[in-house]
């Protein structure tokens, strides 16, 4: 629907280079506006950056917003297809939104490569080859906060994650690492914002820590809302709980949780710092785990394209499988079913500089493979 | 609307009148552009006209509603989406390769689109007699605002069944088929929609000018006049709402179709003030103004959407002048 | 004794604290207009609405014909012979005056639900129409839209409307409201034409038309019917001068 | 245990009713009086709730903001009242729908245009934050509870606004005889401007409160207008007991 | 003159109601307007109030023209309407349809419960809940609030019960002889005929007659006003 920002970086940085291979098209259907917007947003930042940084003239990004509407994604992704002819999408955020558009987008032979959603059913039975997660398989942060949880002892955890693929995934993937017992089990509707009866119920549930996946403004109305409360029960959660975009809305009330990620912006590496002070300059701002992922993303794409023309479907395909590119979270590479395998972290929320932001604490799982990947088909 | 009759030897010559001249040019273009947009390749433009098409046809099962029977339903979008939901069920369990439901009536699913139209339009026959018995009892307010929260009933029924995705919606992989026909191509999907909109404009033509459509009309006009002539009122309003949800049900199976996707945003509200604004900006109870309206709305979406986010703003701007002028359009 | 077209038995209906109807029978026999008056408020309207079918009673019963209706909807009882026509215009205004009449023809063969075949070209309905409404006076008239018709003209569509129903009895309500001097003579000429025919109860504020036309008068005040008889008997009486008018003889 | 959580619940139920009570108020506060349907009045909960938003970031008091939210909202309802609603008392109820449903694609773009799609946070004053022990809750957030209080203090005003004051006999009068409150020299144009502004800012009152507690984002009226709907039809349209 | 009407002529949708109505009121008098029912007497009264708007003629009042004027306008210039079938508001108690719309002046609450004391016994009562007659002295006691220049009374008596038509007729006489103006319809000539100084006669939507009541004839009584 919403025509933003997009024409763009090729259009900027034409001059500076002379035509190497044919134009690649890349259609991007994410989220910039209502409850999830700042996740779409800063997908599309460290995408765009990374295009940028690499001053890539032969790449056409063209970007829209789906406003978290699987129904307006799909309409994205047919005129993305068939009237602008994109080689490659990208973007998409949420898993049902994901669910909606890739399975007959790759079927179409058009690629995928997501920066976000990895719902399981895509990292099972229905991989594909044309579908590339450059992010993780959903399940994985919270296999790592389960296994967190266990070693930060706790025995009683009440978790509770909105009702969509990406939530039954985020709970059964915590219950797959967690040893402990559970004060209870509760799905909420996506895109709530008012919890007092969660809180209550939590409350009510003597349990000793809470697990919550509430990505974007739920996440941020729920712990404003649990911080007013009074319930004094420690929380955890993936790092999307407590990503750098929702950090500054939630407040102090986020101090010293413990989420786990695959990246943190003090990782140590050239590639990393050239992307935390490049995003900063670039937008004012720190970046979140989803603007590392656009960037991955988007650096993906271009290793492929040093090697390959994008009209050769298959060369294609084999370079971006290779995934030879330096990702700004350390060592990356697919699996079998185009998911990647990577280490995840512990980071605590902290004030730096009068910011809130995280700080790895240390490691959650090393070379953390998806729980699907066996069930998918491909080598 | 004046209906003013012509003097009978008359009525078998279709009389040439700017509104003919305006529906035939309408009808014409929208069947060539998609041709010529074919020729060259560019099924976007195809997939924009069968919207277009579809949207019409849903417009004219709600102006069957409002034009001829004065029955202001701002809950069509429950019609749209059961036909809709019904197309994404039948292909989901013929893709799954399950059973719809278990003994004792073991129905599977389905990929062949005739019989899901008609089991489309059956389901929202039969919900639209539910719903039309209770709401036809009412009227005005309470007719739009009834018709309104069953949508809503419908829509968060739909939210909160998992089987079929609730709030995800249901992806439909291939579209369903047709014997003898390749309606995976936009071209032929096309004319199947074209078709279907003719004749759905046919058939909401013919009961209008039929005794029923008379009984029907009088309803919109004059209740106590029809009920004074010895008519009741009642069957013959339920039997209106039916067809005119038939008809929208049927686009709404053509919609999922097309999309490859079934939401519950085929049920919400929204939907049916947009279904409304088609009938409204093409004309209430003009046959063909559902054409004009739907295609109005869909290239307004599609290109003033190119340029301003806002174009919502510029959609609505003028329909409030004219909705809250004395001399509506 | 004729036995009457029309039959009303001790109707009751009480809005609230408000009797607007209380015990009030009546009837109209064959060939005779029954003339009802009363001052405003006395119930007319309470009463025809109970004798339509708009209004059920508390209590008492209507018969039509000798059949009992009084739990009958206005359509059926339209169906079983009760013209009427209204104090304010009720017909299709938007289209023509034959369409108002072919309505009411159709409804008389008892086919609403016919879906396919066009009325436009069914040329039986369209003359049949047309024969009621040159009978009424709009000869030539047929096809205006009833919203271009005069008021007066409106008034003879109602009641051509209601003839074509071929009904046994006539209600006819204030047909002389606004119809302006000329208007009123000319409808109680027609209606002088078709009292041989039908049987007509009157409701009428126009005393020069009911004392011309009624054969009896009934008279309601305060939701009773406290009189009713010929029309010297009701020029004489002392009690409905004094009701009605407010004068103590 | 249980106990406690039965009646933490039934105050979150309350809380969230009342809610819905201020909403349902002002519609059925105009369709009473005016006999018009006004699907807009979603949109003048959430420009409440801009208001507030906005006028908290600039002075940083919430009370102003909230103020601020209920006026914005009174000015924003008189505004459409006098510019398209009054042309639209005398339409059949469709023109009404149609109307009022433009009315919210240009509010909720108009909103969009201004502050963006991104949704506003707002914080709550130090004075409300925390937790208070209930007889029966050791703890219950005070911000809940300054919701319920003050939603069943708007609830008592309105009642003696309706059933006390001079405005208030209008209201009625108007309600059951228009014509003859006109007759006896009340301005029926500026009673219903007054109405439909006093609607409003019950409106955006409560889209103010819930605001601060949730998120400020377009579209966030809808979903209690239509919850506030049902209410309606279940209650019986245009009393104010109903809702 | 306080209040001239002329030529005026009313249409209700497409139906002519009045055909030439001419009428005055001067200051201080009482003038009645008589005429069977259905005649125009109730529409004349709407339009000099402007709840009909009408179609032809003039009406004037204190000297300003009413013509297309609001209703609540002209209110305001000083008509205090007592409308056919009373009109009281139901879901109100007496004292409020008494204040509601009341404007500042000599008549005060204690002065209209004086009028009818029953009034006053009755002032928390919902009117809905009050009999007829006193529903009339609401009406009539309402109007008055409003300190009206004239009064207008539109079948003040009909329907009601000797003893309550009495009562009302001694108030309308008591306010006559205070001076105020007053318009009235009624149809018991015996009580009205009396009183009024002048009289108008209505015949199907005109003013056919008009003069002062004793020059009226049993004749004309017998053609205009009786059975």
């Amino acid at each position: 629907m919403k025509k933003l920002v997009s024409a763009g970086v090729a259009a900027l940085l034409c001059c500076t280079a002379g035509v190497a291979q044919a134009e690649v098209k890349i259609g991007m259907i994410t989220t910039l506006s209502g409850g999830g917007s700042t996740l779409g947003i800063d997908v599309r930042d460290g995408f765009e950056l990374a295009l940028k940084q690499a001053g890539a003239s032969d790449v056409k990004l063209l970007v829209e917003d789906d406003a978290r509407k699987p129904d307006v994604a799909k309409k994205l992704a047919d005129k993305f297809i068939q009237k602008d002819k994109v080689d490659i999408l990208t973007g998409i955020i949420w898993s049902n939104l994901a669910m909606a558009v890739v399975p007959s987008a790759t079927r179409k032979g058009t690629l995928y490569v997501s920066p976000n959603a990895g719902p399981s059913a895509l990292a099972g039975k229905a991989c594909h080859e044309n579908y590339f997660n450059v992010a993780w398989q959903n399940d994985n942060l919270h296999e790592a906060m389960g296994s967190h949880a266990n070693k930060a002892g706790y025995k009683k955890t009440f978790i509770l994650a909105p009702n969509y693929p990406a939530g039954t995934d985020a709970l059964k993937g915590f219950k797959r690492m967690y040893k402990g017992e559970l004060a209870g089990e509760l799905f909420t509707k996506l895109g709530q914002d008012d919890y007092a009866a969660e809180i209550a119920q939590i409350r009510a549930s003597g349990a000793d820590s809470v697990f919550f996946f509430l990505p974007g403004g739920m996440g941020i109305a729920f712990m404003k809302q649990y911080a007013q409360s009074g319930v004094d029960v420690p929380v955890m959660g993936p790092a999307f709980s407590f990503s750098q975009d929702i950090l500054p809305a939630i407040g102090d009330a986020a101090l010293g949780v413990a989420n786990s990620s695959q990246w943190g912006k003090d990782i140590e590496s050239e590639v990393n710092a050239k992307f935390v002070k490049g995003f900063k300059e670039a937008y004012g701002r720190l970046p979140s785990l989803y603007a590392s992922q656009g960037y991955d993303a988007a650096n993906l794409i271009l290793s492929a394209m040093a090697k390959a023309d994008v009209s050769d479907k298959d060369e294609f395909r084999a370079a971006l499988k290779e995934a030879d590119f330096a990702s700004v979270r350390g060592d990356f590479k697919f699996g079998n079913n185009n998911h990647p395998i990577q280490d995840i972290y512990v980071r605590e929320v902290i004030k730096e500089d009068g910011q809130i932001t995280n700080k790895i604490v240390g490691v959650a799982i090393k070379g953390h493979q998806d729980a699907y990947a066996s069930k998918c088909r491909m080598k | 609307m004046q209906q003013t009759d012509t003097a009978p030897q008359s009525v078998t010559m279709p009389k040439f009148n700017r509104e003919t001249l305006v529906n035939i040019a309408v009808m014409a273009i929208l069947l060539a552009l998609p041709l010529w947009a074919s020729s060259i390749g560019e099924d976007y433009y195809v997939n924009l006209a069968s919207l277009i098409t579809i949207f019409a046809i849903a417009g004219v099962g709600l102006n069957f509603a409002i034009g001829q029977g004065g029955m202001v339903s701002f809950g069509h979008a429950a019609f749209f989406g059961i036909g809709g939901y019904t197309t994404g069920i039948a292909a989901f369990h013929s893709f799954e390769e399950t059973l719809f439901m278990a003994m004792p009536f073991a129905i599977s699913g389905t990929n062949q689109m005739l019989i899901i139209w008609i089991v489309a339009m059956v389901l929202c026959g039969l919900a639209a007699l539910a719903i039309g018995a209770i709401s036809l009892r009412t009227e005005g307010v309470y007719f739009i605002m009834i018709t309104l929260a069953f949508a809503q009933m419908i829509y968060y029924f739909a939210i909160s069944w998992p089987t079929y995705g609730g709030e995800d919606g249901l992806s439909i992989y291939l579209r369903n088929e047709l014997p003898m026909v390749d309606a995976e191509s936009a071209l032929t999907f096309f004319l199947i929609c074209f078709i279907l909109l003719l004749g759905s404009i046919f058939v909401s033509a013919r009961l209008s000018g039929s005794r029923f459509g008379a009984a029907l009309g009088t309803a919109r006009m004059n209740e106590t006049r029809l009920a004074t002539s010895g008519i009741d009122p009642f069957p013959i309003k339920l039997t209106g709402f039916v067809i005119s949800a038939m008809i929208t049900g049927l686009a709404g199976a053509l919609f999922a179709e097309l999309n490859g996707f079934v939401g519950p945003s085929m049920l919400s509200w929204h939907r049916s003030g947009e279904i409304m604004v088609f009938v409204i900006l093409g004309g209430v109870g003009r046959l063909y103004g559902p054409v004009i309206g739907a295609a109005l709305f869909v290239l307004l979406e599609t290109y003033i959407g190119e340029w301003t986010e806002h174009w919502q703003l510029l959609l609505a701007s003028p329909c409030l002048v004219s909705f809250s002028s004395p001399e509506a359009v | 004794m004729t036995k009457p077209v029309l039959e009303v038995k001790g109707l009751h209906k009480n809005f609230g604290a408000l009797q607007a109807t209380k015990n009030v029978s009546l009837d109209l026999k064959p060939n005779e207009i029954h003339a009802l008056i009363g001052p405003n408020g006395a119930g007319k309207s309470t009463l025809i609405g109970q004798i339509a079918g708009w209004i059920t009673p508390d209590a008492g019963s209507i018969y039509l014909d000798g059949e009992d209706v009084t739990t009958e909807t206005v359509a059926s009882r339209s169906r079983k012979g009760l013209g009427r026509s209204f104090q304010v215009s009720s017909l299709a205004m938007e289209v023509s005056a034959r369409r108002n009449v072919m309505l009411s023809v159709q409804a008389s063969q008892g086919s609403s639900f016919r879906f396919w075949k066009q009325t436009k070209s069914d040329q039986e309905l369209r003359e049949t129409a047309g024969n009621w409404l040159k009978k009424v006076g709009l000869g030539g008239r047929e096809d205006i839209a009833v919203s271009e018709l005069s008021h007066g003209e409106r008034r003879q569509v109602e009641v051509a409307c209601a003839l074509a129903m071929k009904p046994k009895a006539l209600l006819l309500d204030e047909p002389m409201a606004g119809l302006g001097p000329t208007g009123s003579v000319q409808l109680t000429e027609f209606l002088e034409e078709i009292r041989p025919e039908i049987p007509i109860l009157l409701i009428e504020h126009d005393m020069d038309a009911v004392f011309r036309l009624a054969d009896r008068i009934t008279v309601l005040v305060g939701g009773a019917a406290i009189l009713s008889g010929s029309v010297d008997e009701i020029r004489a009486s002392a009690l409905v001068r004094e009701a009605y008018l407010g004068e103590e003889a | 245990m249980m106990a406690a959580l039965i009646f933490e619940q039934i105050l979150n139920g309350l809380q969230f009713g009342l809610t819905l009570f201020l909403m349902a108020a002002g519609l059925t506060l105009v369709f009473g009086v005016m006999g018009l349907i006004n699907l807009a009045h979603g949109s003048l909960y959430m420009i409440g709730a801009f208001c507030c938003a906005w006028i908290t970031q600039q002075t940083g008091s919430f009370w102003l903001g909230l103020g601020g939210g209920v006026l914005g909202a009174a000015a924003a309802g008189a505004l459409i009242e006098m510019l398209v609603i009054r042309r639209l008392y005398d339409r059949d109820h469709l023109d009404q729908v149609l109307a009022t449903f433009a009315l919210i694609l240009i509010f909720s773009e108009g909103t969009r245009m201004v502050f963006g799609s991104m949704p506003l946070y707002l914080n709550i004053p130090e004075a409300l934050s925390g937790t208070v022990a209930l007889p029966g809750v050791e703890a219950y957030p005070v911000y809940r509870l300054f919701i319920i209080l003050a939603a069943l203090a708007v609830a008592v005003l309105l009642y003696m606004l309706i059933s006390k004051t001079r405005l208030g006999m209008r209201i009625r009068a108007g309600e059951s005889d228009r014509e003859m409150i006109a007759a006896l020299g009340v301005d029926i144009k500026t009673l219903y401007t007054i109405v439909f502004a006093l609607g409003a800012a019950i409106a955006g009152l409560s889209g103010t409160l819930v605001g601060a507690l949730r998120s400020v984002q377009v579209g966030m009226g809808e979903p209690v207008l239509i919850l506030a709907f049902v209410v309606i039809v279940i209650g019986g349209i245009g009393s104010i007991k109903g809702a | 003159m306080l209040l001239e009407v002329k030529g005026l002529e009313a249409h209700y949708g497409a139906a002519q109601a009045l055909f030439g109505v001419n009428l005055t009121v001067n200051e201080g008098e009482m003038v009645a307007m008589l005429g069977r029912n259905g005649m125009g007497k109730s529409t004349t009264i709407s339009s000099i109030c402007q709840m009909v708007t009408p179609t032809k003629g003039t009406i004037e009042f204190r000297g300003q023209s009413l013509n297309r004027m609001s209703s609540h306008k002209a209110a305001r210039l000083g008509l205090g309407l007592v409308p056919e079938g009373r009109r009281c508001f139901p879901n109100l108690s007496v004292l409020e349809n008494l204040t509601a719309a009341a404007r500042k002046g000599e008549w005060t609450l204690d002065r209209v419960y004086d009028l009818f004391p029953r009034l006053k016994e009755r002032k928390n009562q919902s009117a809905n809940t009050l009999s007829g007659g006193e529903q009339q002295m609401l009406a009539i006691s309402r109007a008055l609030m409003t300190n009206p220049k004239l009064l207008i009374l539109d079948e003040a008596t009909e329907g009601l019960a000797p003893v309550v038509r009495g009562e009302i007729w001694q108030a309308i006489a008591k306010l006559k002889k205070e001076g105020l103006s007053i318009l009235i319809v009624d149809k018991t000539l015996k009580e009205l005929l009396p009183l009024a100084d002048q009289a108008v006669i209505l015949e199907k939507g005109e003013s056919v007659w008009a003069g002062r009541p004793d020059t009226l004839t049993e004749e004309m009584k017998d053609r205009y006003l009786g059975l």
